[in-house]
């Protein structure tokens, strides 16, 4: 088995010096007398030992760290039979919490039963060491876990440091006044003007416009579309004389409860709709 | 756990409180073998009020006990730190003030008879309080409505030395409209420049201007 | 106005302010006619900073700019003011952070891959409400998952002054094994910073920050 060729590790330090049994294994070349005793928890303990884990790498990472063996390393028969009994406990209790930890059982699993399988001597390099992705997420999380603990170790605000302040002078409040650049004015004033120009450009005489007629054809079209915009309803070609019986006519069926204005936000678009239960009021229907 | 002066120790306490401590508070965070007495303490304020000496900060003693406050004389700077973003005109409030400026004087009436719309009491309520127009007099005619005028304050504002420096109608906006390309009738303005001058001259004893300048354009 | 020294209207702006300040923010209390440049503000922080050497307090450069900042080393004593101790993390929120921080643009898939476990949306909420990280757009992949970045409000909170100052990543596995120990890519975090820094502005126009300035540090 590749990886098997590196220094044998110093024995466990759990291991109760000057007792000698015969190895009941050997990991990476080091007899194993006895089980680590750290490795048996009470089953109703289980659920809170296991929340003290983050996920099956923690746990998976646990399991190697206490066989003090290095990382790169893994004797995963050993491992995955230890991980498998902290599953086997677990299933009583949370399912929920264990599927995770069941996905990375299976994968040891996978990973133990490929390298019981004799290969081809020509496939060996190909095919990549089983463990090798196991190891690699392993590592890679380890460096995620140290990386936390290193964010927790940075000096923080409202822990080991606080911002400093003093009581500031008695406070006047200073509000601005608004400043008009030159530009902004004469911007207005041709918007102001253009808008009076379309207004005098069509000065043609026209029938006087009766508010009344107004009234029943805003409604009409308010029948037919429900929400207008309130641009919508004058019509530029009438002139001033239009838009001034437009609006009185929108004012009319408004005070009248026939018509609801609507306006989303400041300066936004004013909307027209029907109000929802017209009242029957003579000459409003359309 | 000790090393640090009593003085250091107590500055950093007050400017982490955010308010007043007392002596009895600044001894409670010493453990029992450590704690200062009260003379002790005391002395060590003293110390730390000198220490201000130079600084944005001074010491001082009120009901509830000591605190470190940023001296007076900073207010100025500081509170510009919570200084407000000036507001924004309306636009309708733009084009109202352009167009006294370039018709004046104009009452209500004129400037509507322009926009189409009403002008809202708040629109001329703001542009009298902000000093750049003001009522010059009355028209003569039904309802004797108010006259309208820019003042000087509003040609300051706008960096003009006169209304003639206003740019002429027709260079402004897109479409050189058909409005008569006019600068703002000259008599006109000079005949209220001249009560302007008064008006203001007697506005100056009421109302301070801001920056006190009291040259006329 | 003048007169006072300043280094020391910069300390006592820092005191009142309760928070970062900016160079730009800084600069913004002068009248324009006094406003220091960049250059000789710096200088007179660098001043500061010294003056500090003795005194309870320090002052740090962080991500949203300078704050004075009372010492660790008298976190003992200060810490005592406060009945309730400084919130604790846990580490399935730290891990999370830490992914985030160091491999930023960070999808909660990529987070899952490293730890092994789904995260929890408890998790994502609290560091959104913290505002130590916002989602800075979707990865196009199906399902477009939110792409999460950390904030300058991170940084500042941490005690630091861009990701760079981050502790390096550990090296992958003791035996070295090829990929080499990296902060996060420079280039990524620049990209970022840009960006953040852009959509903090925007957050700022949007809503109205209490004083209005948009600051840079």
């Amino acid at each position: 088995m590749p990886g098997t060729d590196s220094p044998a590790p110093a024995a466990s330090p759990d291991m109760p010096p000057g007792q000698r049994h015969p190895a009941i294994a050997y990991v990476a070349g080091a007899a194993v007398e006895e089980l680590p005793t750290d490795l048996y928890i009470p089953p109703n303990a289980l659920e809170v030992y296991l929340e003290a884990f983050e996920g099956p790498l923690d746990l998976l990472l646990y399991l190697v760290k206490r066989q003090n063996i290095d990382i790169l390393e893994i004797n995963v028969a050993e491992i995955t039979a230890q991980y498998m009994a902290y599953i086997e406990l677990m299933r009583a209790g949370q399912f929920e919490l264990a599927a995770e930890y069941l996905v990375m059982a299976a994968v040891l699993a996978e990973i133990k039963s490929r390298i019981l399988l004799p290969r081809p001597e020509a496939a060996e390099d190909e095919e990549e060491d089983p463990r090798a992705q196991l190891i690699r997420r392993l590592l890679e999380y380890e460096r995620y876990k140290h990386a936390a603990e290193n964010l927790d170790g940075l000096p923080r605000l409202n822990r080991e440091l606080r911002q400093a302040r003093a009581e500031p002078p008695e406070f006047q409040r200073i509000v601005p006044q608004p400043v008009v650049e030159l530009s902004d004015l004469l911007a207005a004033l041709a918007r102001a003007l253009r808008e009076a120009e379309l207004f005098e450009h069509h000065h043609v005489q026209t029938e006087p416009i009766n508010p009344r007629d107004k009234m029943t054809l805003l409604l009409r079209r308010l029948d037919r579309q429900r929400f207008l915009p309130l641009s919508a309803m004058f019509d530029p070609r009438e002139g001033r004389p239009g838009i001034v019986a437009t609006f009185l006519a929108v004012m009319e069926l408004t005070r009248n409860a026939l018509v609801e204005i609507t306006q989303s936000e400041v300066f936004g678009p004013i909307h027209l709709r029907l109000a929802e239960a017209p009242l029957a009021q003579g000459g409003a229907a359309p | 756990m000790s090393g640090q002066p009593l003085k250091t120790i107590i500055e950093a306490l007050l400017l982490a409180a955010d308010r007043a401590l007392s002596l009895d508070e600044i001894r409670a965070v010493f453990d029992e073998e450590e704690r200062p007495g009260r003379d002790e303490l005391r002395e060590a304020l003293a110390g730390l009020g000198e220490d201000c000496g130079q600084r944005g900060v001074e010491l001082k003693q009120v009901a509830s006990g000591y605190r470190l406050q940023v001296r007076r004389e900073l207010a100025h700077w500081v509170n510009r730190l919570w200084e407000e973003k000036p507001p924004r005109y309306t636009r309708a409030l733009l084009e109202t003030l352009a167009l006294i400026a370039y018709r004046q004087p104009a009452t209500r009436g004129d400037i509507e008879e322009v926009r189409g719309v009403a002008v809202s009491t708040a629109i001329i309520r703001t542009l009298l309080d902000r000093e750049w127009i003001r009522v010059a007099g009355h028209r003569d005619t039904p309802g004797r409505p108010e006259l309208f005028v820019t003042t000087r304050q509003f040609l300051d504002h706008f960096n003009l030395k006169s209304l003639a420096e206003l740019p002429p109608l027709d260079e402004i906006g897109e479409s050189g409209n058909g409005l008569a390309a006019d600068r703002p009738d000259e008599t006109i303005v000079e005949l209220f420049a001249a009560t302007a001058a008064e008006a203001e001259k007697e506005t100056e004893a009421e109302v301070e201007s801001p920056d006190g300048r009291a040259n006329d354009a």
